[in-house]
């Protein structure tokens, strides 16, 4: 159906002109409020993609979770002389082309070889219950690396809060 | 406000995580300086690492004022500076002049003064906690304390015809006889109070949250105290037992019995148990005193013109806030020649800085609070 | 186009429509009025009368302070961020009231059924603190951003609580629909059919602490401790901006209320719905609702004014309409084909879900009345320390038990109980640990 | 299915070279941190687009290990800027030219 189709142009005009503004935005809060914008929209596309578990992970944690520790470090290093400050560095036109060319280098693919790549037919069979199904994986075949993860996130935090307890 | 544009600490920039510290301008317009006191506030994220007290906004110069007033013209002035305590001022004043003059009050007046003071020293408690209570977070203590103070002011009213400012008291004695049904007012008035304390301090003194709040917060040592010249509950707290109604009685203190309650650390709760002590004192002597009212003159004679002799006398009480001097000196004219206040707000709250070094940006709030400072007294 | 059309038609398609709109536009009058119960409740207890002058008995109150708040001059500091200051309050409010989509009011009334209610709720619910950090910060005011940092770190670590807490009822429920918890607590063959608080008495603690936390609310106000910080985050708006603030706090205060209805008070279901010996309680609410109609009514004959009458008479017939259809299908009358007793479970339903959402905020309100406020390190403390540890536990204890429930035949109601036992004797040990802690002025950099 | 895979594959990949685009013009530490988000919830659109497509959840489970790890990138990496920010004043990369300080 088309209205499927119009929901993602939506969504991905909002996550790519959130993008853009995240890089060029000379504040620093301004940038994080459009990422905010961009992994909103992001959420959307993966409801439309049918996992609602993601979108509710994504808002709670990425949005609720990181962006306000973002927006609390960005208040806490008053960024009033940064903001005056060069935004760009040196290397910016170098950087530009390399990570357009990158970045052109799927499009490219895509126009010239277009037909011989193609992916395979999509699976009709539906994933069932979002939410059990992301629970049975999770904690019945990737039990391991669940559990590396949590570990992980056990280091980042000890690892934060040396960081910032320590006074110099 | 936050205006760190003026700040006169050197070497301060804006930021608030770093080497540098955060200027908080707390007043002189802010909901809990009580009334118009600014204190900065150096900050490091939210606690304290220094305060600095910038007084004079409500000053009037009434001691300036004295030198072109006649003796009695004065006393309704000393009344402007503890407005919620008007009546321990006058008492103060009066009594100087009285001391200077060689004058003394008669023993009804006297009793008559002690019960009104001991009121006004219930009402200006109740006012305090209100506030206080009020500045940690807590809304409802406030009206019940308003409830009683009312009470006060009724009587207040009814004998003098003022709430706030009574000038109640004339040098030499009263000006008013008592109304009838004076004694039974403040009988029933100290009859429902004892209950209603107890009201107060079920909602206060064991609730968790407010014990988290006062205690160990704003100590200060007796040494301290007594170094900065703290009084009143302020040093009592500490644990020192020091009142003026004991050490050297005036009016009619030396006739009832009352206790002194003190505190151990001087700590913030402390400061609140002794002050809810000192209500249930002062409603103890003011029971003692309403069934033993002298009959007699309420006037000494001291003639229609003031005129004390060449001298000087130093007279201070125990103002609810603590020691309430007058300074006066008289080249024996009917103005006096010099007259300086020891008002107990002014010297209690140099304990401030000391008090909050360390503690957090919601401290300093408990800590202005449990200082009991009014502002009119702090300025003149 | 005619595809259109035939959407629209559909009952499930253009219900929820309404129901949006019945909410948008009720929710602004409800806060209104919420904020009067909170006056008059206070009111009632610091021994006054709180506003009496708008209206009778101050009714009218709320439509009057809306109208002053509109008018008034809105304020935007010169060395605010612009953008960011008028983006803030809105934030805010749309947090707030987006949550109104998941939550079932009632067994028909509810704006979208979804798997993962739950977790859109609190999802959504936890974007309300951007419009807090960035109002805080755009003011460029130093009581504002403190207010927006404690802000911040408030609501993100009761978060937390909170999250665990709501996992006990999921536990409980095994569903992430809000719907599907509801009716897990009403009957046995949907779940265990008992309210959740009485199987979860920890967690539905936690949760209650936890969310007057989360909707910074005494004793836990401090993004906006007006003692301290004059007002906080709020301290620059004025003004329409900031009754949208005020608005926002209390759709939020609303929506955590009846969060707490649907996980642990049997969301719409009347109170002891299995037992027949209790069928009388279904009297309820026409009774209550009559009661209070008719006590307008007697009120009206003291009113001074004919105007002040009128509201009288006004308010007084909306609640005997709402007693009549509330007493309607106890009668058993039959409208042509349909039967007025099939109405019961949408009508009662409904007023035993407001009637708990109102029960909770005047515990919230009692609660603002009766404590002082926390500090911010003791605040942190309590949450760290004690509430997300407790709440750690509780969910291994009901875990545990429901496992014993189910492989070792024991009963819900008893391995339940051993759960609580076991999360209370780890709360006391958690308790016990805090106390041995030494206060926060003699840590040194604690933060 | 409605819209083709292929969509999201390109939605993709533009929002990562917007945030390779970020990383590697800008001189706010803050800024690339932000834009390496941007790079991760690139990887993750892709990562849950083909997720559907084959009908396995393997891809999401992958995308929330990606967040968890998003999560922890961000606590590091703000805590190391606030440290540095307290000794040097900076959020500037090019002026983080020191190892130890």
């Amino acid at each position: 159906m088309l209205l499927d189709q119009i929901i993602f142009f939506i969504f991905a005009a909002i996550a790519l002109a959130g993008a853009v503004l995240v890089v060029t935005s000379r504040n620093a809060i301004h940038s994080a409020i459009w990422l905010i914008t961009s992994l909103l929209a992001t959420a959307g596309i993966y409801l439309l993609l049918r996992a609602e578990f993601l979108f509710a992970v994504q808002i709670i944690l990425y949005v609720g979770g990181i962006m306000v520790l973002f927006i609390f470090v960005i208040m806490l290093v008053n960024l009033d002389v940064a903001i005056r400050q060069i935004q760009f560095n040196r290397q910016t036109s170098v950087a530009l082309v390399l990570a357009l060319a990158v970045g052109g280098l799927l499009p490219l693919a895509h126009y010239f070889l277009g037909r011989e790549i193609t992916l395979p037919p999509p699976h009709v069979a539906e994933l069932g219950p979002n939410t059990e199904a992301v629970g049975q994986a999770l904690f019945a075949r990737y039990m391991v690396p669940f559990e590396i993860a949590s570990v992980l996130l056990l280091v980042a935090m000890i690892g934060a809060v040396v960081m910032a307890k320590r006074r110099v | 406000m936050a205006d760190t544009r003026t700040t006169d600490f050197p070497n301060v920039t804006q930021t608030v995580l770093g080497a540098d510290e955060l200027i908080l301008n707390m007043g002189p317009q802010h909901p809990s300086t009580h009334g118009v006191l600014r204190v900065k506030l150096r900050m490091d994220g939210e606690r304290i690492t220094g305060t600095e007290c910038i007084i004079g906004y409500l000053h009037r110069g009434v001691e300036k004022i004295a030198e072109h007033r006649s003796y009695p013209q004065f006393a309704p002035y000393v009344d402007r500076m503890d407005y919620v305590a008007a009546v321990s001022n006058g008492l103060g004043y009066c009594e100087a002049v009285e001391k200077l003059m060689g004058a003394e009050a008669p023993p009804r007046a006297r009793v008559v003064r002690t019960i009104l003071t001991e009121l006004q020293r219930i009402a200006s408690h109740l006012l305090w906690l209100g506030t206080h209570a009020l500045d940690i977070g807590a809304l409802t203590p406030l009206f019940y304390c308003f409830r009683e103070r009312e009470e006060i002011l009724k009587i207040f009213e009814k004998y003098c015809g003022a709430r706030l400012t009574t000038h109640a008291f004339r040098i030499g004695g009263l000006l008013y006889e008592t109304y009838d049904g004076f004694e039974e007012d403040v009988k029933r008035f100290c009859n429902d109070f004892a209950n209603r304390v107890d009201e107060y301090e079920t909602l206060l003194t064991s609730n968790r949250i407010w014990l988290e709040r006062t205690k160990g917060v704003g100590i200060i040592s007796a040494a301290d105290a007594i170094a900065i010249g703290a009084t009143g509950p302020v040093v009592r707290a500490s644990g020192l037992k020091w009142d003026i109604r004991k050490a050297m009685p005036y009016a009619a203190y030396d006739q009832f019995e009352f206790d002194i309650p003190t505190g151990k650390t001087g700590d913030t709760y402390d400061r609140y148990l002794v002050r809810m002590e000192e209500m249930r004192q002062s409603r103890r002597i003011c029971l003692q005193a309403v069934d033993n009212i002298p009959t007699g003159p309420i006037m000494a004679k001291v003639g229609k013109v003031l005129k004390p002799p060449v001298g000087e006398v130093y007279h201070s009480i125990e103002a609810p806030k603590g020691e309430l001097g007058y300074y006066i000196v008289s080249d024996g004219t009917t103005q006096p020649y010099r007259v300086r206040v020891r008002p107990p707000s002014f010297i209690n709250l140099q304990a401030l800085d000391q008090m909050a070094r360390g503690c957090l940006v919601a401290d300093i709030v408990a800590i202005i609070g449990t200082l009991d400072i009014v502002l009119g007294e702090v300025d003149r | 186009m005619d595809a259109l059309l035939h959407y629209f038609t559909q009952p499930q398609n253009y219900l929820p429509l309404i129901f949006i709109l019945v909410i948008v536009a009720v929710l602004p009058l409800l806060a209104g009025y919420v904020v009067l119960m909170e006056r008059k409740i206070m009111a009632d207890m610091q021994a006054r009368l709180g506003p009496m002058r708008v209206g009778p008995h101050g009714l009218l109150q709320p439509l009057a302070d809306a109208v002053k708040l509109l008018i008034k001059e809105d304020i935007i500091p010169e060395e605010a961020d612009k953008v960011v200051f008028l983006l803030a309050p809105l934030i805010s409010v749309t947090a707030a009231m987006t949550a109104y989509a998941a939550i079932p009011f009632g067994p028909g009334f509810q704006i979208a059924e979804m798997n993962i209610g739950i977790l859109f709720i609190l999802a959504v619910s936890s974007m309300g603190i951007f419009g807090i950090v960035l109002a805080g910060w755009a003011s460029n005011n130093h009581y504002s951003l403190l207010g927006a940092l404690r802000g911040a770190a408030q609501v993100v670590s009761y978060e937390v609580a909170a999250g665990l807490a709501v996992v006990t009822a999921v536990l409980l429920a095994g569903t992430l629909s809000t719907r599907q918890l509801v009716m897990a607590q009403i009957s046995e063959q949907t779940g265990t059919g008992y309210w959740f608080i009485f199987l979860a008495p920890v967690a539905f603690f936690i949760f209650v602490v936890a969310s007057v936390a989360e909707t910074n609310r005494a004793p836990f106000d401090l993004p906006e401790a007006e003692s301290e910080l004059v007002a906080g985050y709020m301290t620059e708006y004025s003004g329409f901006r900031w009754s949208i603030f005020f608005l926002a706090e209390y759709a939020a205060m609303i929506v955590v209320a009846s969060l707490a209805t649907i996980l642990f008070l049997g969301g719409w279901s009347r109170p002891f719905a299995n037992t027949r010996v209790f069928d009388f309680m279904d009297y309820a609410p026409p009774v209550l609702l009559g009661g209070f109609g008719l006590y307008c009514l007697y009120r009206l004959l003291k009113q001074p004014a004919a105007w002040q009458k009128l509201v009288m008479l006004i308010f007084g017939g909306i609640l005997l309409l709402l007693a009549a259809a509330v007493a309607l299908p106890l009668t058993g009358l039959q409208l042509g084909s349909v039967s007025v007793a099939g109405w019961k479970p949408a009508i009662h339903g409904g007023f035993w879900f407001v009637a708990k959402v109102v029960a909770y905020l005047y515990f919230f309100m009692w609660i603002r009345f009766t404590f002082p406020r926390y500090r911010f390190d003791q605040l942190m403390r309590l949450g760290w320390h004690f509430l997300i540890p407790v709440s750690l536990v509780n969910i291994f204890a009901v875990a545990g038990g429901l496992i014993i429930h189910r492989q070792q035949q024991v009963g819900l109601e008893v391995a339940m109980f051993f759960a609580t036992l076991v999360t209370l004797a780890a709360a006391l040990l958690f308790a016990w640990l805090a106390e041995r802690r030494p206060p926060a002025h003699a840590v040194e950099n604690e933060f | 299915m409605n819209v083709p895979t292929h969509w999201f594959v390109f939605l993709s990949m533009a929002l990562f070279t917007i945030g390779v685009i970020g990383v590697l013009t800008r001189r706010n530490v803050i800024v690339i941190l932000m834009s390496i988000e941007l790079i991760l919830n690139a990887v993750n659109i892709n990562l849950v687009a083909f997720s559907r497509h084959f009908s396995q959840v393997d891809g999401q489970i992958f995308a929330i290990f990606i967040i968890a790890d998003a999560a922890a990138e961000a606590a590091v990496g703000l805590g190391i800027i606030i440290a540095f920010f307290k000794n040097r004043e900076t959020v500037l990369a090019d002026e983080m030219d020191l190892l130890k300080w």
